[in-house]
């Protein structure tokens, strides 16, 4: 089973990556462009005989714990079949 | 006075700290393995700067699940002194021992430069030899040192004079190119309410020696040497 | 699967000539396999064989009573008294930098660290000696923030700092960035390890990062042993991992005190298989390994990809026979993977296996010692006599002299590389005691009077215009930087940097370059004890202007007399030491102003550099001097700013007076050698006078150290006159306007 | 509208942080984990009113040229109407 874990800054913590990143796109031209906003992605892989309620559960706490540091930032997390 | 540096895997400060406890101070001094929890009676802990677990994830993310770490945390609760210096104050944020976070840099870069902090605080164990707005110069490494704490938790660090140090010029003053990384409020570095756990970014070990540039740091340790006991 | 049929077209894409080929055969009585012909192949390369440079690297001074060390291990070593030794070498890795500069950077930070620590020693200082093209091109801007991230993030993880360095400009560089790394360490005399098995019967250790595909250049072929995936998943760059290499440098050091260490290479180019028959052949002896046993990072590697992995973070070592468990633990303490993979054997032979059958088994010197040397033909390139028919007279003097000043106070070239090592944590291990900015860097030595000075010097737009004399100008100037800060020059390593080996007219600016390197070293008694050669630095037919770095180590036998370049009190004399000829041929004023990139170069008188040298430490050792900076591109005005900014005081300013009958631009911008601006209190003035009469330098007092007002004045009218702030402001400034 | 993209290392280009991250959670007494990769992500928001292609197209060229480093990495995005 696999797991992906989104990680994001809060809203109101400032995202200077997320800035720079902007001003990059900018000035390459795509002005349509009006935010961006940098995060971070893992993917876990776990057992396939993992039970999915064990998997959210440990995927869960995982990304609480140790992927995020909630002062600063959020996350989201989905579970997939292998 | 005993010293306990602690060890993390990526620590790189920690052979620093210890020169300047054992050698400029004259003080008794020992390394502290991560993966031990006894604290070897140490009067102070000082968790060093570097690059824990290599700061892959987030600085001190990792290294505040080590085993010593359990037993820093008692002894902090306790009183006894905890010293966080760069990525020794990530842990201590990280572990929660104080409050708030570490961002990038604002400029998005490492910066390894001479600041000038003004001290904003006596009343610690750390600072009680400097003279309260006395400016210190000591050089800072770091690329994530932008401090972050939301309106409430700023509100409290000043309602209980937490804030230690603040980045200012050279005259002492607040301003924002005297800032090297965009931390909220000029903060360097602060304590916990209790007074006893200090986390700054800025480096006093290697502002300890005339010969580096810089004695300004050594007030630092030598508050500690001055000051009352506190716990073990 | 290694029955497959060794083609000509396998060979050829395994960058093996024809004769090779027979070579190898001859030298194995039989054909060889895949893998073989793979380990010839890497073995043999321009990189690990030197098979084009080593008829002239030979004649390279490589002894003096300093040194422990000369070429041929993983680094040089000296001598630095007191029981102690420097262990220091220089590395380049441009073409990785250049494909990605951050992993190329940050790898080649890693790999010569690695050489420093295999042989015992604590690294306690890198530099970094950088070209690129032309900064208004964004691939530059590019390729610079990432080598320098690159350097910063290797560099500050592992937690040595980054001291020191230079970089330059020139379009030459523009598809052929140079990214060269010097490390340098300390051990105890006595406790240094070679790269050499020994004790047949002697388990060898595998330690560090498991293997990966990483880096296996080889073969691109679409073979039976490669299938599809297995070449998508093989990655053109290595990405480097600072914390496995500070947990294996911690991991090593321990390991090395228990005693049972016998020998030690780490994996870097060529990887396991370098190793193997390196430590063999040095040790008279053999290395038998299995591949089951070596740590994998991916399943149904070949033995071929394992043999030719480069993946980064990994030693190999050989360990007393029944002391393995020890070494085992203290790995594992440190996380580390690590696993007993094959032992010393007696026959001369690097012999591996997998599955218990034998997939290779070499002769070890046939892939050392007796890999195919050239000598290359040679030919005097015919640009040399264009290029250098410089006539002064027909130069016109720009409009304003003043003008000119400021545009190379903002030069890419000249101005303050505050922006680059303000990224490289340059303080860690707190011994640092100059700071980047001076002449060179020195770093105090824990618990001892004496202090080592290190610096990196090599100005490519002089070799370019004058191989043999630009070559021996680097290495006077490296010594004369270590000098001005109150050092005396030891041993050098150098880095040399040119395009293709194949082509007559570079191999003859080689062998001029290496010339010209081996009499300055020997003048100055600075052997060389260590270095690298990067061939091959051309794109598209486009060649890099031909490019040694010297590096050069010194010692300060009392770090309190140290010196740096900063001005420190207004009122101190100023003077310059040695003498200015109308010399601009070669010098950043006539590019920059002029657009011209000609020659002849400024001469060098190698016992005039000597006296200069001479006198100026006498005077440092004195206690004569208040600073001290050498002369060296951008000439005796940039000198004189030099001085200004580097004090912490903002309004710091100098005004001088000079009188000599030559072209003005020669005088303030001219490159002459042999050059010093020092600075003194008054009542040193006639000491320092006199010294320099005994060592026959001419000394002219050319003004003082003032404040606010910077001022140069020239034969009666005033050439420059600014306030120094907003001068230094350009030349702090410069290099960060540019980038953002 | 928003663009989610998603940049993760190339199959077989080694991933010190993953690596990092999956040592400290098996300590952590996780074992059900087997691997943990480590990416980017990136939210980008866009005028509503940009048509799906053009969206798609501006997206897809911002990943390649600024998020990625296609010598080392892969990236994906998906679009999503606000
Ligand atoms: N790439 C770099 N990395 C670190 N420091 C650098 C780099 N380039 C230059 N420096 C530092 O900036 C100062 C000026 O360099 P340079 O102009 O080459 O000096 P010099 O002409 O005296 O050799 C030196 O202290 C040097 O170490
Ligand atoms: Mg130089």
């Amino acid at each position: 089973m696999r797991a992906k874990v989104y990680v994001t800054l809060k809203r109101g913590v400032l995202d200077p990556q997320g800035k720079t990143v902007q001003r990059a796109v900018k000035s390459l031209g795509f002005k349509e462009v009006l935010e961006v906003r940098q995060g971070k992605y893992f993917e876990l892989a776990l057992p396939d005989d993992v039970a999915a309620d064990r998997a959210r559960q440990v995927v869960e706490e995982i990304a609480r714990t140790v992927l995020t540091n909630t002062v600063i930032e959020d996350f989201r997390f989905e579970l997939e079949e292998a | 006075m005993k010293f306990g540096i602690v060890v993390f895997p990526g620590s790189n400060c920690d052979h620093d700290a210890y020169h300047v406890a054992k050698h400029v101070l004259g003080e008794e001094a020992v390394f502290l393995w991560h993966k031990d929890e006894s604290l070897q009676g140490c009067d102070v802990v000082i968790l060093p700067g570097g690059f824990s677990y290599g700061d892959y994830l987030r600085t001190g993310a990792i290294a505040r699940f080590s085993p010593i770490m359990k037993s820093v945390g008692r002894f902090a609760a306790d009183g006894g002194r905890v010293i966080g210096i760069c990525n020794g104050f990530q842990i201590l944020l990280e572990a929660g021992l104080l409050p708030g976070a570490m961002l990038k840099n604002e400029r998005l870069k490492f910066v390894c430069r001479h600041v000038h902090l003004r001290v904003e605080t006596c009343r610690t164990p750390f600072t009680g030899l400097c003279a309260p707005g006395e400016v210190l110069s000591i050089p800072v490494a770091h690329h994530d040192g932008n401090y972050f704490a939301d309106a409430a938790t700023l509100a409290e660090l000043k309602a209980h004079d937490q804030i230690v140090f603040r980045y200012c010029t050279e005259a002492g003053l607040l301003r924002a190119e005297a800032n090297p990384n965009g931390s909220a409020e000029h903060i360097a570095g602060i304590c916990n309410r209790a007074g006893n756990v200090l986390g700054m970014m800025p480096h006093p070990e290697r502002a300890a020696e005339a010969m580096l540039g810089s004695a300004d740091g050594l007030k630092i340790f030598q508050s500690l040497l001055a000051a009352p006991a506190g716990a073990r | 699967m290694e029955e497959q049929p060794i083609t000509p077209a396998l060979v050829e894409e395994h960058n093996l000539t024809a004769a090779e080929y027979e070579r190898i055969v001859a030298t194995l009585g039989r054909t060889p396999t895949l893998t073989e012909l793979g380990i010839f192949s890497v073995m043999w390369s321009e990189h690990c064989s030197y098979k084009s440079s080593r008829v002239h690297l030979r004649r390279l001074p490589t002894r003096g009573p300093c040194v422990i060390q000369g070429p041929g291990e993983n680094a040089g070593v000296v001598d630095i008294g007191e029981g102690e030794a420097a262990v220091f070498k220089i590395e380049s890795h441009n073409h990785p930098s250049f494909i990605e500069p951050y992993q190329g950077a940050a790898t080649g930070v890693g790999g010569i660290i690695r050489d420093i620590f295999t042989m015992g020693a604590r690294p306690i200082a890198c530099l970094d000696s950088l070209r690129f093209g032309p900064l208004l091109d964004a691939k530059n801007r590019f390729l610079l923030d990432g080598v320098v991230a690159g350097i910063a993030g290797y560099g500050n993880c592992i937690g040595i700092p980054t001291v020191g360095g230079e970089v330059y400009f020139d379009d030459s560089y523009s598809l052929n960035p140079l990214v060269n790394v010097l490390c340098l360490g300390v051990a105890r005399r006595d406790q240094i390890f070679y790269g050499k098995a020994s004790g047949v019967g002697n388990p060898v250790i595998y330690v560090g990062a498991r293997t990966g595909r990483d880096g296996i250049h080889g073969a691109t072929m679409a073979s039976a042993e490669f299938d599809e995936t297995s070449q998508e998943r093989r990655p053109t760059v290595q990405v480097g991992d600072p914390f496995q290499e500070k947990l294996l440098l911690e991991a090593c050091l321990e390991a090395f005190k228990t005693g049972a260490v016998l020998g030690i290479q780490d994996m870097g180019a060529a990887g396991l298989t370098c190793s193997t028959c390196e430590m063999g052949a040095r040790g008279g002896v053999g290395v038998r390994i299995e591949l089951d046993r070596v740590p994998q990072r991916e399943e149904g590697m070949t033995p071929y990809e394992i043999m030719l992995s480069e993946s980064q973070e990994r030693m190999l070592m050989t360990v007393a026979a029944g002391r393995e468990g020890e070494i085992l633990e203290i790995f594992r303490k440190w996380d580390l993977e690590a696993a007993v993979i094959g032992e010393v054997i007696a026959d001369g032979v690097m012999h591996v296996e997998q599955g218990g059958r034998v997939v290779a088994r070499i002769p070890n010197t046939a892939l050392t010692d007796d890999a195919p040397v050239y000598e290359r033909p040679l030919r005097r390139p015919a640009y040399l006599d264009k290029v250098n028919a410089l006539n002064l007279d027909r130069l016109a003097l720009p409009g304003g002299l003043f003008r000119a000043f400021k545009d190379m106070l903002a030069a890419a070239n000249l101005c303050s590389r505050r922006w680059i090592y303000r990224q490289y944590d340059h303080m860690v291990r707190t011994n640092t005691a100059l700071l980047p900015g001076a002449d060179a860097a020195v770093l105090r030595l824990k618990g001892r009077r004496a202090a080592l000075a290190v610096t990196t010097d090599g100005n490519g737009r002089y070799t370019w215009l004058d191989p043999r004399r630009g070559a021996m100008i680097a290495v006077a100037e490296a010594c004369r930087n270590l000098v001005c800060a109150g050092a005396r020059p030891l041993a050098a390593t150098n880095c040399l940097n040119f395009p293709s080996p194949e082509d007559p007219e570079v191999m003859w600016t080689f062998a001029e370059v290496i010339d010209g390197i081996a009499e300055a070293c020997a003048a100055f008694g600075t052997p060389i004890t260590g270095g690298n050669v990067s061939f091959y630095n051309e794109t598209l037919g486009k060649q890099i202007m031909p490019t040694p770095v010297i590096g050069m180590l010194g010692v300060i036998d009392d770090v309190e007399r140290r010196m740096d370049i900063a001005f420190k009190e207004p009122g101190h004399a100023v003077l310059l030491l040695g003498e200015t000829l109308e010399e601009l041929g070669g010098t950043e004023y006539l590019e920059l102003v002029h657009g011209l990139k000609q020659g002849p170069i400024p001469r060098l008188d190698l016992q005039r550099e000597a006296n200069l040298q001479g006198a100026v430490r006498e005077m440092i050792g004195a206690g004569l001097l208040a600073s001290c900076h050498d002369v060296s591109e951008g000439g005796l005005a940039m000198a004189l700013a030099d001085c200004c900014f580097a004090s912490p005081d903002p309004t710091m300013a100098v005004e001088v007076t000079l009188a000599q009958d030559l072209r003005e631009d020669a005088i303030l911008f001219g490159e002459s050698q042999s050059r010093a601006v020092v600075s003194a209190p008054d009542a040193h003035a006639d000491r320092i006078a006199a010294i320099a009469a005994d060592w026959s330098v001419p000394c002219a007092l050319i003004g003082r150290v003032s404040r606010d007002v910077f001022a140069i004045r020239l034969n009666g009218h005033t050439l420059v006159i600014d306030d120094v702030i907003s001068l230094r402001d350009i030349w702090t400034t410069s290099l960060e306007t540019i980038l953002h």
